[in-house]
């Protein structure tokens, strides 16, 4: 076994063990695990040098995929799971076919603009989609069996774990083959893949689609462990927290996005309750800290140690 | 209008940069097998000819053919995939992979095993034409470092390797030895030159190292101001008093 | 049940965020009356001690900060929350987790109409009671006109507030005409081009339900413009807590709210020791007058006092548990600086509501409010097991009679 | 006179220059020669200040230009030609050649003067004044980078690799314009990279010859190498 | 829609624009010299906003003469835009240089984060707002509407000053063109003898002062509270994407628009208002991926 994969089943174990022992911790981890699998979709377009400012609005969407299901038909959660990921798939095709002419900025405020028209239709249509309140359904079945909060929270914590480590093989696997070095490679020269014959949007298009269908993954979850989903869940502040997960995290490696999130989930929580009104300043200041001290990220900071062959480039 | 003959034609090519004329109306047939050499005055146009025909730029008016068929206004990637394969006047590499993981995609673009896009990449694709490449034009020693990080020179060479690994039927290099040294240069170009020549590619280069257009131009075309002023046997093109006065000098 | 060492209540509120406006006070009021209850031998004889989270940092990290103060501190009692979305997120979860839910803010009516919690109980009035309590006044104060134009903030709120109030208002006077709905976004801070509109049309009434910074950037702007003093009558339901900040800019003839029964010149109760004394302190510690947010918090306190205290009284003086507590709490009346609440078995408090008119005095550099009039809650909020929609839209004309009762008489600035 | 006392620099950890020591007098043509990666470019960009914490001393006349911050190279009457030429787009080709005088703040008499006389070093540029530098094609570049070298070098100026991408005859005439550079400021120091040396035919007075990082001085093996 | 209204709607366009125009002013400045999408510029907006609110604050309780209030609104602008700037350019932005663009902007983000929070520490959560200069001004009716001279006189003309005068500063001013050639190519300009850790420092100072020149002009209008900085910044970044990278041309066409297509979606379609920014952008960029207007790259191949 490599290291690599000792860590992460240490992880894990230390993540299960956790929550048995502090069921409030189920909310957070839940939450983290959510987040960290927007944020490695998120990841996956950082490796084209892209930074979408909008990316949140496939976890919305996927969440309110979710929460319509759950109310009309009341479906179990794992369908329920498999539809908003399926619908935040679909979307990141369509409007994945628009995005792929862009760069840059231009990328990042389009997907913006996407999300922002998103968020206000979800705000202003209340009737149906119950406005800025949002919609609360009922806990669903799991496995079609239907269970009290402690129960169910410990059962999708579980898929949630089983789904992130899925992801996160999936991600590095994608990364290493043939389609992710060139998606890899948009970042530096979209002129020399041209004239290898590799057409860069559909390269970008096939990394867009994989980003958008990890979001809405992690939208769907989100939403069942809250039980209720808002426009706020496709606000840009949401889009930009996701990137800065993955800066804190480090992009090179989808385990970095889940130990960002990790991360961010408690700074955040432990920042807000001890420094009230000056979290924000305590994120950032540990931002820029990052930053100039470890530029790869946390998990730059320990993949020496973990992967010591793949050398430099991981 | 029936496709020419040659295996990359253009009829009446023609662009203008606002009053600067970098094509005028460029009639041009190049036949399979030729290794065609370009010399020209800087700003004649070489890379403007290159860009059009690969699809890079589009020609105010005129058409480009190549095998047979009409390639007028396609993207460089459409062309790339009729059997183009082009290297830079500036080297277009992946700076931010290994100079060996820019060969293997550039490889995966042709030489893909079944499934392969999915697989590991080194895995994807068939490693012994990336590694014969490297060898071929002496990489081989830097093969593990990032391509961002290579002098100017052997970036050059990278550029010409990528183009290379797609097993091109045409092989257009835009001054392929600029910034080579010296003695590395003919080596480099003997190398290119006998690959091509095994795998029966047809090439353009531009250069402006008369000697070496001696040694490995089976014909030569002479660009002046927009214009092929001259177009024939080396040494013929080389005696002739325009060319000599225009572009090569005394 | 053992009497605890000390009764832990987490409180959400906002302490970051535009909403801050509401937070920090309803803070500040917090700690000043945990302080008094606490001097004064606590609830039962356990002293309170708060916990507090905010509720800027986002619905999901709330959650999971209010799970762990539940499940890892063992906090059993909850004051939560100021945004009727985090009192969404929180009161199923309170319902799973058995703790005490006092909403202490939040206006949404929605929350108990929909759905029945053990757990959860609100202390105020919600929503309805404000809006209708508002067109009643309305047309006390101005029964003749035609027009309505709206500008509320686009969420939840302004959306609710205004379809309360129109469906309202069409249920009471059938013939009046809405001539422009505008819902700036939240947060919006130029409304020139809708009041340019506003001035354009010329509207009888205009009503915005808008706070905190967007009702001032309304009001200074439409104040710079004329549009204040132009003859239409504006209705903002929200002003009390803007009053000191607005100063001159806000006019005489205005009509404002206070969204309940509480105004820290209440013509009832402010000469009333105990508030005098709250005003004085709350001055003291935060340099301004209570607004509705710290009697807010004031009711939630005081009913959660009262609660536990007839939750004791039913047990035969043992510690109740939450579940005993929130029972006690749905049969209780108590008072805090207003009139007297009185809790219905949906856990809906029934608060009155007091409207007047802004009136400028020499006595303070701001506006205060003149033509007390104080709506029973009985005549406006939704009974229960009905939903406000429906209800509002049933409301019998005949209800128009009280404007001129007794029940509803003004009380001058005195 | 340009001194050069144990220069050494590392890229990344990596040795890029080694001890190189040199002194190059007054109106020496100097030719610095080597294979690809030799750190020829390195060299220049160490002499102009880009490359902060390289090791050893460089003294222009004495001077100890350590303490000389790279921006005010260009004061001390050094001029650079980029090996990648780099001419401002937005700029046309004469606001290029203008420039680095009127950023040392010379009056715009004395830059009209400078132009003319840069004009008859590099006759090349007079058609080319009025056309955007984003235009030019490489050679034209090349051209320009040279011209506007020469427009702030008065004591020293510092060519990256000029001859790459000439044409033989722009080749023919970029020589000559070294000649007439070097008859109307004699006094003038110039170096020029290059790896290809024959290119450089009888221009240089002087050879360095570089081979990974370290200065050759055995000629016979320097020979060898070209 | 009557003539009336289109002309109502025209003035409230243009002087929200000018605003809008004079935040993203500085935003694309900043981002043509560094390469740089300064997030923090959202707190240069709310900062000058809060400090002019301050100083007008100051001149009424010191008895200070009346007609400092709109001198004021320039001072306060000149003051955040120099101060924070000059923080932001020696603390983080000339340290991030070589860092990948997404670093950077994170920076920026996070220094958005601790601006946030400080200016909170210093002003409070409550609304601030100081409204003298307005009524100092006066009103002015136009089709049977009143409006604020200052909304209607004072901010265009700001805005109109700040394009030309900006304009002619890069284009006909030695230091100008020092900027701009620190925008193409750091390296290379400082081989040429520019100063380039002085022009960015002032060109971020420069910027900033835009930025909070947009708040200070919006305080006497607008409540500050927390958080108001973020949506400025959103809008601004519109602008600019619109208006193609470091365009100033692109940047008052782009405000312009946005403003205008606000201002008639009130009148027209209500509820589109706050869409309007973002749908321009889309359909701008549709049409011409780069923005409006886009800049002379060099030739690369
Ligand atoms: N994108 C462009 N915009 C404006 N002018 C251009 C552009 N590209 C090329 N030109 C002009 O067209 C002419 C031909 O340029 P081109 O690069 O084709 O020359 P070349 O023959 O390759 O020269 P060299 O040998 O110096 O590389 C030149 O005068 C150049 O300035
Ligand atoms: N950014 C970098 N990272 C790592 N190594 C670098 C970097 N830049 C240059 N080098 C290394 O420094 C050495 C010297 O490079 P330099 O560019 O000075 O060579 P050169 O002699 O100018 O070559 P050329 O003739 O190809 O221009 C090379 O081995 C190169 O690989
Ligand atoms: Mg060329
Ligand atoms: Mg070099």
């Amino acid at each position: 076994m490599s290291r690599l994969s000792f860590v992460v089943l240490a992880l894990v174990l230390a993540v299960a063990g956790a929550t048995a022992a502090a069921p409030w911790l189920k909310t957070p981890v839940l939450l983290a695990l959510a987040n960290g699998l927007s944020v490695a979709g998120v990841i996956v377009l950082i490796r084209a040098g892209q930074v979408s400012f909008g990316h949140a609005m496939f976890a919305c969407l996927a969440g309110y995929t979710v929460a319509f299901t759950a109310r009309a038909w009341h479906l179990d959660a794992l369908l329920l799971i498999a539809l908003g990921t399926l619908l935040a798939t679909v979307a990141g095709a369509l409007i994945g076919v628009f995005m792929v002419r862009y760069r840059g900025i231009f990328f990042g405020m389009l997907n913006l603009a996407f999300s922002m028209v998103l968020f206000s239709v979800l705000g202003k249509f209340g009737g149906v989609t119950g406005g800025t309140d949002g919609l609360r359904f009922d806990r669903p079945t799991f496995g079609f069996v239907a269970m009290e909060r402690e129960g169910f929270e410990t059962a999708l914590l579980g898929l949630a774990l089983l789904l992130a480590l899925a992801a996160g093989w999936a991600v590095q696997r994608y990364f290493a083959s043939a389609n992710g070095q060139a998606l890899a490679a948009i970042k530096t020269n979209e002129t020399r893949l041209e004239y290898l014959g590799i057409s860069a949007k559909r390269v970008f298009w096939g990394g867009y689609l994989l980003s958008a269908a990890l979001c809405g993954l992690g939208g769907s979850l989100f939403a069942l462990t809250q039980g209720l989903v808002t426009p706020e869940m496709g606000y840009w502040v949401r889009s930009g927290e996701v990137v800065f997960i993955a800066i804190l995290g480090g992009s090179a490696h989808p385990l970095g996005a889940f130990i960002g999130a990790f991360v961010f989930e408690f700074v955040k929580l432990y920042a807000a309750s001890l420094l009230t009104g000056a979290w924000q300043m305590a994120l950032g200041l540990v931002l820029i800290v990052m930053v100039f001290v470890a530029p790869t990220g946390i998990f730059g900071l320990v993949s020496k140690r973990l992967l010591p062959a793949a050398g430099a480039k991981a | 209008m029936n496709a020419p003959k040659g295996l990359l034609s253009t009829r009446g090519l023609s662009l203008k940069f606002g009053g600067v004329i970098a094509a005028d109306a460029i009639d041009f047939d190049l036949m399979p097998g030729e290794r065609l050499a370009v010399v020209g005055q800087n700003g004649a146009g070489k890379t403007t000819f290159i860009n059009i025909c690969t699809g890079y730029l589009k020609a105010d008016g005129g058409q480009v053919f190549f095998d047979g068929a009409d390639v007028t206004g396609q993207s460089p990637r459409a062309i790339t995939r009729l059997g183009v394969g082009r290297s830079f006047q500036l080297p277009q590499v992946f700076t931010e992979h290994t100079v060996r993981e820019c060969l293997l995609l550039a490889a995966s673009a042709v030489h893909r095993r079944p499934g392969g896009l999915w697989r590991p990449l080194a895995q994807a694709v068939n490693a012994d034409e990336v590694d014969a490449t490297l060898e071929l034009l002496q990489l081989m020693p830097r093969a593990h470092d990032l391509s961002g990080a290579l002098p100017e020179g052997q970036r050059k060479l990278l550029d010409v390797a990528m183009a290379l690994v797609l097993r091109p039927k045409l092989m257009i290099m835009d001054e392929p030895t600029s910034g080579v040294s010296s003695d590395e240069k003919h080596d480099l170009m003997a190398v290119v030159m006998k690959a091509l020549d095994e795998r029966q590619v047809t090439s353009i280069f531009v250069e402006h190292d008369i000697d070496i257009v001696r040694r490995y131009a089976t014909r030569l075309a002479a660009w002046i101001a927009g214009r092929i002023a001259a177009d024939g046997k080396p040494d013929e093109v080389l005696r002739d008093p325009v060319v000599i006065k225009n572009v090569i000098g005394e | 049940q053992d009497k605890p060492a000390e009764l832990k209540v987490g409180i959400t509120t906002f302490t970051s965020g535009a909403a801050s406006v509401f937070g920090v006070p309803g803070k500040a009021a917090a700690e000043l009356l945990i302080d008094e209850i606490n001097a004064k031998g606590g609830i039962g004889g356990v002293k309170v001690v708060p916990t507090f989270i905010d509720e800027g940092i986002g619905g999901d990290k709330m959650l999971s900060e209010y799970r762990r103060l539940v499940q890892e501190q063992g906090v059993k009692v909850m004051l939560s929350a100021i945004s009727s979305g985090n009192c969404n997120i929180v009161a199923p979860v309170a319902e799973d987790l058995k703790v005490l839910n006092v909403m202490w803010d939040c206006g949404t009516e929605k929350i108990l109409e929909n759905k029945r919690f053990k757990y959860v109980v609100r202390t105020q009035a919600n929503a309805t009671t404000e809006m209708v309590a508002t067109v009643l006044y309305l047309l006390k104060m101005k029964p003749e006109f035609k027009t309505v134009a709206v500008v509320n903030q686009d969420y939840a709120w302004g959306r609710d507030s205004w379809e309360i109030f129109i469906n309202t208002l069409k249920a009471l006077k059938p013939d009046v005409k809405v001539v422009a709905e505008m819902f700036p976004k939240l947060g919006a801070s130029d409304f020139s081009t809708e009041i340019s509109r506003l001035q354009a049309l010329k509207p009888d009434v205009v009503l915005n339900t808008s706070w905190g910074g967007d009702l001032d950037t309304f009001v200074r702007q439409a104040a710079q413009r004329g549009l204040l003093k132009s003859g239409t009558q504006f209705v903002l339901p929200l002003a009390e807590s803007s009053f000191e900040r607005l100063g001159d800019a806000l006019p005489e003839g205005v009509i404002v709210g206070a969204r309940g029964d509480h105004y820290w010149l209440h013509p009832e109760t402010q000469n009333d020791p105990a508030h005098k004394d709250f005003i004085a302190k709350f001055k003291a510690k935060t340099g301004a007058y209570p607004i509705y947010p710290t009697y807010h918090m004031a009711q939630a306190l005081v009913g959660l006092k009262t609660g536990y205290e007839a939750a004791i009284k039913a047990n035969g003086g043992k510690w109740p548990s939450p579940e005993q507590v929130a029972e006690a709490m749905r049969k209780m009346k108590f008072k805090a600086y207003g009139r007297e609440v009185t809790m219905r078995e949906d856990g809906q408090g029934l608060e009155a509501q007091l409207l007047g008119v802004t009136k400028r005095t020499p006595k303070y550099p701001f506006a205060v409010m003149d033509k007390m009039v104080i709506v029973p809650a009985e005549l406006v909020t939704t009974p229960v097991g009905q939903q406000s929609p429906n209800w509002v839209k049933s409301i019998n004309p005949a209800v128009l009679k009280v404007l001129t009762s007794d029940q509803l008489k003004t009380h001058d600035f005195k | 006179m340009l001194t050069l006392e144990d220069v050494s620099a590392t890229i990344a950890g990596i040795p890029v220059l080694r001890g190189i020591r040199a002194t190059l007098p007054r109106g020496a043509t100097v030719a610095v020669v080597g294979r690809n990666g030799a750190g020829k470019t390195t060299l220049l960009r160490t002499i102009m200040g880009f490359m902060p914490g390289h090791g050893g001393r460089i003294l222009l006349d004495g001077q100890d230009l350590a303490s000389v911050p790279a921006r005010d190279r260009a004061r001390l009457g050094i001029g650079y030609a980029p090996e990648d030429r780099v001419m401002f787009p937005s700029f046309t080709v004469e606001e290029n050649l203008r420039f680095p005088c009127e950023v040392i703040g010379m009056g715009r008499k004395a830059v009209d003067e400078r132009l003319a006389e840069t004009l008859t070093i590099v006759p090349e540029l007079q058609p080319m004044l009025a056309r955007s530098g984003a235009a030019l094609s490489g050679g034209q570049g090349k051209m320009a980078a040279l011209g506007r070298a020469v427009m702030a070098g008065e004591r020293l100026v510092l060519l990256d690799e000029p001859f790459q991408g000439l044409a033989p005859v722009l080749a023919q005439q970029y020589s000559a314009s070294l000649h007439r550079l070097h008859q109307v400021r004699p006094e003038l120091c110039v170096v020029i990279t290059e790896s290809n040396r024959s290119l450089l035919k009888d221009i240089p007075t002087e050879t360095l010859v570089l081979e990974r990082g370290a200065l050759v001085h055995d000629e016979a093996r320097a020979a060898a190498i070209h | 829609m009557d003539a009336n209204l289109i002309v109502l709607a025209l003035m409230d366009g243009v002087s929200y624009a000018a605003l809008l125009f004079l935040v993203a002013l500085g935003l694309t400045l900043i981002f043509g010299v560094m390469r740089i999408l300064n997030i923090a510029h959202g707190s240069l907006y709310a900062w000058g906003g809060y400090f002019a609110a301050t100083l007008g604050l100051g001149i009424a309780q010191f008895a200070l003469p009346a007609w400092l209030a709109l001198p004021a609104l320039f001072a306060a602008a000149l003051v955040i835009g120099g101060l924070l700037g000059t923080v932001l350019e020696f603390a983080l932005l000339r340290r991030i240089l070589d860092k990948d663009p997404i670093l950077q902007l994170l920076v920026t983000f996070a220094a958005f984060m601790v601006l946030e929070d400080l200016q909170r520490l210093i002003w409070g959560v409550q609304p601030v707002f100081v409204s003298t200069v307005v009524e100092q001004l006066g009103t002015l009716e136009v089709v049977g509407v009143t409006y604020t001279r200052y909304q209607l006189l004072v901010l265009p003309v700001v805005a109109v000053a700040a394009f030309l005068g900006l304009r002619w500063f890069l284009g006909g001013t030695a230091l100008g063109r020092q900027v701009t050639a620190v925008t193409h190519h750091r390296e290379v300009a400082t081989a040429m003898g520019v100063n380039t850790n002085r022009v960015t420092w002032l060109t971020i100072a420069i910027g900033g002062a835009l930025g909070a020149l947009g708040g200070a002009l919006a305080s006497p209008t607008t409540s500050f509270t927390p958080g108001i900085g973020a949506d400025m910044m959103v809008l601004s970044f519109a602008v600019v994407a619109t208006a193609g990278l470091g365009q100033i041309g692109g940047a008052a066409l782009a405000a312009l628009m946005i403003g205008l297509a606000r201002s008639f979606a009130v009148y027209l379609l209500p509820e589109a208002e706050v869409l309007m920014p973002y749908l321009i952008m889309v359909g701008v960029l549709l049409l011409r991926p780069e923005g409006l207007f886009s800049t002379t790259a060099a030739r690369r191949i």
